[in-house]
This record gives C-alpha cells, structure tokens and sequence, in this order.
C-alpha cells in the first residue's frame, strides 16, 4: 500500500513549485491544448523541433501537483533528445502508469520521471500524471517527427 | 440530532467498509450517489427471486406480481411527490434521461401548441446547472433557433433574482432551473420564479436531483409543471430516474422513445400512441430498479423527510461554524445556515483540490473534486474545481469533526512540504 | 442434451416458485425477459454492498473499485460479441433505447455525411420486426423525408428475400433488421444481406435482443456495423442493455442524451464531447446493472453459448415433432429445425389466444399471448395474437412434454364445454 | 383460489358462442372503435338512443371469450334502459372488477353480469372483461346522454 508520502514525493512537489520551461516559447513548430475532462486539469504545450531533434517544449496550464509536476519533469527531460527517443520515454512512462504499482520504471529511461511510479496505483490520477505526456505526443504528431 | 445515526448507518452496509490502511470509510460523497440500506438491495434480489418477469405482457401469475410491484412502485413515488395521480410518474433510467426526454418531447412541439420554439424564443437556465440541466437545453435552443438565457450566480453561490423579469419575459418558454445546487448547495426560492414564468406562460422545469432526496417536495405546492430526479442518490437503486408532470401536459407533447408497450396500433408504416405514463415507458423497464425505489421511497418515509432535512440543518450549523475558522479555506456556496442544503464545496489556498481529494481519500475520507459537472460556475468563480464534501442522513457530528480534522491535516501536509 | 438442465434450474431461484394450485412454475416465457442466476442477483447486490459509488468522477477508494467494475463490464461484453475494443460498447438501459439512440443520432448526421437522411433516401426494415426495431425507423422516416420499405415474412414466418436487390438499392442508407423474429423464432441469414448493404453503402444493424441470449455472436464475423440488445434477456438485470457499433462510425455520429460525464469542455452556451463510449453515456449509469451484466456473461460463458445453442435445437426436435401432431394447432414460424431458435408461437382452432393462456397459467405453465410487439406481423397473418411459448438455457424436454399436456387438456377443458 | 372451471362458467362460453346484438345497426347515435392494446382485442360498438333512453346497442369485434361475451351480456343488459341506470350499472361492474375478488356483484343490477366476478382474480384479464362497458360509456358520452 503506497501512502502519502511516498506518492508526494519531494522532487514531484518541488517541480510543482518550481516548474520547469513554463511559459510559451514563441513561433513554435506545433502547439496543442489538452484537458482532462474529469478535473478540469488544462495543459497548453508548444513545441520547437529542428529536423528530428527536440529543440524546446514550453508549456503553460492549471492543475494538481502530479499534472504540473509531471509536465515540468518531462520538458526538462526530452529537451535536446530526438523525436524517437522522446517517444520512447513517453511510451515506458505510460506502460508504468498502466502497471497498477507493478512497474517501477527504468531511471535510466525515465530520469527523475521514476518519482511518479506510485501514482499508478491510484487510477484516477493516472491521467494527471499523463496529461502534459499526451500533449506532448500529440504536439509530435502535429509536427509530424512521429508518426 | 432528529435522526439515529448511529442505528441507521447499520442499515448501510458499505458503510462499515474499511478503506486505505484500514481506516474506517467516512462516506462524503451523497451528492454523487447515495449508499443504499439493506431493504432496498433486498428489493431488487427479491424481485429476481419471486417475481421477475415481463410487466404488462405476460399472461400468467408472475408477469401479474410483477406489473403489481412496478405499478405499485409508481403509485409510491406519486404520493411522495404530491402528484395528482400514479400516471403523472414516468420511470426513466435518470434524472439525466428525464430531462433530455423533455428537451427532445418539446422541441417536437408544433407550430399552434403554446410552446412551439422559434427564433426569438427563449429559454431560461442558470449558471448554477449541472451541465445534464444545461446542455439538453443548449442543444433545443441550436435545434429551434431558440436563444438560451441564464440566471447568473451571486458571490455566495445563488441564484441571481435581481433582474427575475428582464430574465423571464415574454418570449420565454421554458424555465429549467435546479431546485438545490449540487455544488453551493443553495436551494432555489421558487414562488417569485413561478409567479413570473406562469405569467409569460412559460412552462417550469425543476432538477431535483439534490432536493427530493433531502427535503420535503410537493409538485402540486410548487406549482411548478415538470421535474426530474434519480433513484440513486435518494438510497435507491442505480438505473432508474423519475420524470413527473402534469398530465393534461404530458398527454400533449410527443413521446421520446419509441417501441414496444407505448402504442395503440402499429402497422408497418404508422404508430398510435398510448395515454401517459404507457407512451414514455417504450420497452421492458427497469422492474427491479422501481421494486427498489419504492424500498428507497419507504425507507425515507420511515425516518421522515422533514427529519431527514432538520438533521442536515444541524450538520450545516456544525460543519459551517468549523470549516469558517479554517485558514485559506474558500468555500464555494453560502457561509449562512439558510436555504441551503449540507453541501461543502471548497478550496484551499496553495493546494490544488486534486491534491485535497487523495491527501483525505488517504485518511479514509471520500470526497469529490474537479468541477462537479458544473463547469460554467467555475469558470465564474475563476477556479478548475472544488473540493466537495456532501452529508446525508447517515452522516453524523463526528463525520464533520474527521472532515475538518483532514482539512487541518491535509494543510500540515503540504505546508510541511514546503506548499 | 448438453446442457445439465436439473443443475442449472438450481441455480435460478424463481425456478422453484410454485404458482397457482401450488403447481410448480413451468416458465417458458423468456422470450419476454429470462429469469437470473444467483450469480447475477449477488454480483448486483455485492456492488450496492462493497462498491457502490459514482464511477468516473470520485477521488476515492469505492470510486476507483466501482469504475474498475464498470468498465470490466465494459470489456468482458466487447470480448463476448467479439468487438474490436472495449470503447465500442455503450451502455443503454436497453435494446429499445439503442435502436432509439442510434434512430436520434443517425437523423443528425449532417448534409456532408454519406448516411444523411432526405427524401429519396431509404430505410429498409421487415415485417417481423419487433415494435422497438420499426417505429424508432417509421419516426426517422417522417423527420428526415426518407421513405421506409420492407422486406415481407414469408407463410412460414422468415424473411423473404426474393427482391433483396430491389429492396436494398443504391437509395438505402440504413437496414435495421431482427437477428432473430420473438415471434416465429427464424434466424436472420445475414451474409447476402450485408453484401448487399454494404455494396450500395447502407449502414448494418442488428436487433440481437433474441440472438445474443440464445447462441454465438461475432459482430466481427457478422460484418455489420451496429447491434443492440438487452441485459435482461440473457439472464442478466433488467435496465440496462448494450450498443455496439464500429469505433469510427461512433465517433462520427452524434450524442443522444446530453449531461455529466460526456463532454470535454462546456461554457454556458457551448459544450464539446468525448470520444466514444463516454460521449453516448451522460449521467450516473446504472452501474449494478453492469455489474449483473458482467456476471450474466461469465454464467453464459461458463455453460458455453455453443452449448446454450445445442440445447436450443434439440428442445426444437423433441417440440416440433409433438406440436405438429396437435389437430387444429397452427404454428407461426418454421415447422423444421433449420435456423430457428426454441420460441414456438402457435394458434388453436377455436379458442382464442388469451383463454389458452390463461388454461396454461391455470396449469402452472407460463406464456405469453397476444401480439408480442410485432403488430404489423400478426396482420399479416391475419390473426389478432398468438400464443407463445419460448425456451431456454434452463428448460428441459419434460418442460416441452408439460406444454403439450397443457395444450391438449386445454383442447379438452374448451371443447368439452362446446368450442 | 378461482379455478379454471369458476372462471369460464357455461353462461361466459354460450355469449362467446351466440353473442347477443352482434352485427352493427346503422345510423347510430354515436360509433365507437375501441383496442386493447396489449391483446389486440377490438370491439366496434354503435349506440342508438331516443332522448335518455337507449334504444339499441349493437356491436362488433373480435378478441378472447371473456371480452367477447362480456360485451354481449352488456349490450342485452342495458337495452331499454335509461343512459343514467346504464352508467350505473357500468360503475357498478367496473367496481367488481377492480375489486380483486373481494365483490361478487349485486345480481339485481348486473344480471348475468356478475358471472364475470372471477375475472377480477386475473388482473391481466379486467381489460378484457371491460373492454365493451368502456366502449358503451365512451358512446354514451359522444352521445351526449352522459357526461
Ligand atoms: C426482437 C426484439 N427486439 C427488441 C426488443 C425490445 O427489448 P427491450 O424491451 O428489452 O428494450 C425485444 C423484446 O422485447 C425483442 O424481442
Ligand atoms: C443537480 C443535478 N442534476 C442532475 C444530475 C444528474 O443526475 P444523473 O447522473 O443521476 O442523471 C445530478 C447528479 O449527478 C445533479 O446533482
């Protein structure tokens, strides 16, 4: 059983406080708005790619500490990386969302990332901690570096 | 305290559930749904058990007990409501269904009835809605060329009355408001309302989703010509909602669904339709859900309504006096114990309602958060949601106490955590 | 037999009710609504006892525990019909509100879409229709402009499909048939029907309320696009029943009722919607009733609906051969076992309809009588009603030998008194 | 309990058999079409009246013996009768049948028509059984005898 503690975690209240590449860069390559429906939680998410490469995500948006938080982490954490490799840092998060507790996830693939494990456990924060991951993917699409 | 809760919580069995580590449930989520006593869950399996079959069809004793239950249960809700008589009831499968069968049925209305909608019409909401009272009628208004209008909120989360005739004017049809706010749980002050709708001839529609369950309602007394609620958040079953109305109204406006059981004569290129409550009820109904309504029905009957409403009076007294001595607490709704029901809506200063919701879900503490499906009141407080905390009749003093204790909790929480 | 009938009726407490002259219940009446399993009464009950709480929208334990049920049921029916994806299962409070959703939703597709209703267009359906699966098209028919056509029954009670390419033609947008008739028991022969619809671009769908219950359904091996049916005739609760429909036709069509739980964002005057199933289900669901759903599917899985199907035909057999030797009994429907389900619908000589029923409710045995929701059929047959008996997966040959016992001693009980 | 044999008594099957006053007359007062929708059951019935008094009732129809014979009995029960004494003697009949079981009927105003008191055991048959009394009382309005 996950308690309190070990889900607010202090890296994850400390992005949440200090966010990471918050406020919108201009001119981006693709800019996408998610929210998710159940809690309101928005996300606003603009990406710059050069080629394949992942030059800048900037973001703005309202929501729980997981959401923000979470969205800070992933900035700071594809910021340089190329458009695969953001997509598969994206997809091992979302598979250790999926896992119900039972994935802890690689740190190193997931970074400081590995700090919302415990929130699988708690379905519905799961699209918190989701929500600026889509976006991004989303935004890749856009921009079409993934297909 | 009117009602014994203590001995009534013993009638829930979820009640004595135990939740994260252990912990005790305190229950505080009524204004979702309601838990339900044993009588009423033994309702429903005794109907599959004894009397389970096709009401209205069947030509042998068991389809005769079952039409006598469903039948049964109708005349139930009539008497609870002070409706004329058991054809004014329509079972529905929510209050959700009842109100869009009412969008759809009037929207159908022809151009000589009195409530045919055109451009220049209007229909009056109110920004406290819960969005199943807002966007059916979003949609009618697009569907007819309607215009919608609205009641805005006040700071305290009620209605807005102050401009009652600008609002409600002659070109007004329908008036569609709720009768207790699922989120401020202001309760709506009706006679001016209706005084002024019956005089454009505008017909008035109440949400009573957070009111039948809660306090004493008599349809006849209110004046008004429709209302809606749901079985499951008056300690009944879950799939079965009530849509009541006038009978020489509900004869004239056109059925919704269409099917078996609703009909006069059917040839392959044209139906005839049956009187209320037969021409709403197309297909085999929820039996066992209206065999628990009226387990639900009597349930609140035995303890009282006016009971039921005095011990939620005194929850206000209690919850409001504590929760106003909270630092950075925010709450969303009426600080005075008057024409309000026992609903908590707020938020706290640093700390997303999210974040509130697990922080007391961790401490055994069920709450909502997030916008409660009413997104515009949000928007107008400039907030992404609440956190809510709902009573009812099996919630005690003490339940308040562990709420105000997890608030202070949840705080040293994240003020230790630097928040 | 494949099926351990003596064991299966143990587990169907009405099954040991005793009715009139406490004679024990013969009940053959499922055609109508099937009786429940103890599994299906205590999965409901467990969830009102241990679980309840509104799904999708709680910040808690019980919430997460309820949605987790919810949309368990959700998957165990896609896995059940064979659907693609749990996100093409929507749950209604029946057949009859599906085939209706889809009548609604369909009737909005705008000017731009391929299956955009105005006259000219056409809606082809059948005279052995069910009520539920021919007015919702009769209404469409008249909002849209479309013209409704028909495939005719043939003496023995199927579909006649002589003109299937003049009554499916390149005007036909939707073709909404019964998989298998409540009345004469015929199965649907789809594929050369869905080759036609879909050679001139016309949407498939099926009314499997008689289909589902009784024996395999691949909705992927049907090649149809939309299937309804109910809960409570597959011995699961009554209100709630299901849609399936191909993900991307969903996504195409529009909402029916509109509320909480459906949208992605909502302003006073505007509200956007999810994607599908969410966006065809506003408001609290009737979450027991999945919950029973759920569990009616694992009892049929767990018997084996190939098995339920085998049992079907050999009740057949052993019917068919005594029915057809009874002087002045006329069957409607299918005299041979070849695609027919375990529903024998008949008429005798000289008694009407209502008075064998009531001789066979006198001995214990229940049927229904009368039109069975398929009006425009017994017109057909120039008969005001039928008697009908209908079987299940908890029917034995002695039921069928009961029946025929009945039905003589009836013969006897009116002829001896000079009919 | 009601058995089989106290429900169709041999007065019941003999109307069923030689209805009364079948075949409609023509140029009636007032003509009526009456269904029970859950059996099918029709009934076609004109009523021809002289001031109050109701000169003949004349009927058509087809459905199950007990509606079938209830309304020949009906129409041979008020022949003759004032529109005032035919309303009672409907209200009185409705009265046993809504009754279940507990009225037999006073045969002093119903005549044969208290042969019919068992109907009022099988809830799904008082339909049947009223099917023509309903049709008379909604003719007699049209009429304008009753109101
Ligand atoms: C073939 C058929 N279609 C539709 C229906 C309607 O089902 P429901 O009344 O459960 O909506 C029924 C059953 O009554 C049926 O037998
Ligand atoms: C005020 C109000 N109106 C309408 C509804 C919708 O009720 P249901 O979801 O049972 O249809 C609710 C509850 O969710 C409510 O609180």
């Amino acid at each position: 059983m996950v308690n309190l503690e070990s889900l607010y975690q202090e890296l994850i209240l400390d992005h949440y406080k200090n966010p990471l590449n918050k406020g919108l860069a201009s001119n981006p390559s693709a800019s996408v708005h998610h929210v998710n429906p159940s809690c309101g939680d928005e996300v606003d998410l603009n990406l710059i790619v050069d080629g394949e490469l992942i030059v800048s995500v900037t973001w703005d948006g309202v929501g729980c500490s997981i959401s923000q938080a979470s969205t800070s982490v992933l900035t700071d954490l594809v910021q340089g990386k190329s458009a695969q490799e953001a997509l598969k840092i994206i997809d091992a998060f979302s598979e250790v969302m999926s896992s119900k507790g039972s994935i802890g996830g690689d740190p190193e693939i997931l970074g400081d990332a590995v700090a919302f494990s415990g929130v699988s456990k708690y379905p519905a924060r799961i699209k918190c901690a989701l929500l600026g991951w889509m976006a991004l993917k989303d935004a890749m699409l856009q921009a079409k570096v993934i297909r | 305290m009117t009602l014994d809760v203590a001995r009534i919580k013993g009638d829930f069995p979820l009640l004595s559930r135990k939740v994260r580590h252990d912990l005790p449930l305190i229950y505080l989520d009524s204004g979702a749904t309601s838990q339900k006593p044993v009588a009423v869950i033994e309702a429903e399996s005794d109907f599959y058990r004894l009397h389970n079959s096709a009401v209205h069809r069947g030509a042998h004793l068991i389809a005769e007990e079952a039409t006598d239950i469903y039948e049964g249960a109708r005349i139930k809700v009539a008497r609870f409501i002070g409706a004329e008589s058991a054809d004014e009831v329509i079972f529905t499968k929510s209050a959700t269904e009842s109100i869009n069968l009412l969008a759809y049925s009037l929207g159908q209305s022809d151009t000589k009835s009195s409530f045919h909608l055109k451009p220049g019409a209007s229909i009056v909401v109110s920004e406290l809605e819960h969005h199943a009272n807002l966007i059916p009628w979003q949609e009618l208004a697009k569907r007819s060329g309607a215009s919608l209008r609205w009641f805005p909120a006040t700071e305290d989360g009620r209605l807005d009355l102050s401009n009652l005739d600008q609002v409600i004017d002659s070109s007004t049809k329908i008036v569609a408001l709720t009768h207790q706010s699922n989120v401020t749980g202001a309760i709506t002050p009706l006679s001016e309302i209706v005084k002024q709708a019956k005089s454009v001839g505008a017909l008035t529609i109440l949400d009573s989703c957070q009111s039948v369950p809660h306090f004493p309602v008599d349809v006849r007394e209110l004046g008004i010509d429709f209302l809606a609620f749901s079985g499951h958040k008056m300690v009944g079953p879950t799939g079965i909602g009530v849509l009541w109305g006038r009978k020489e109204l509900l004869n004239q406006i056109s059925p919704f669904l269409f099917g078996g059981s609703m009909v006069t004569s059917v040839s392959m290129t044209e139906a005839t339709f049956a009187d209320t409550p037969r021409k709403f009820e197309a297909g085999v109904p929820n039996m066992a859900g209206a065999a628990g309504l009226s387990a639900a029905v009597d349930y609140l009957e035995s303890l009282g309504m006016e009971a039921i409403h005095q011990h939620e009076l005194s929850l206000n007294d209690y919850a409001l006096a504590q929760l106003k001595e909270i630092a950075g607490l925010r709450l969303i709704g009426p600080y005075e114990n008057i024409d309000r029901g026992a609903v908590f809506s707020f938020t706290l200063e640093g700390i997303h309602p999210h974040d509130v919701g697990q922080s007391l879900d961790d401490r055994g503490i069920a709450v909502r958060t997030g916008h409660h499906c009413a997104w515009p009141l949000m928007k107008k407080f400039g907030i992404s949601g609440t956190t809510r905390a709902s009573f009812y009749l099996y919630n005690s003093l003490e339940d308040v106490d562990r709420l105000v204790e997890g608030i202070y909790e949840t705080q040293r929480f994240f003020t230790a955590r630097g928040l």
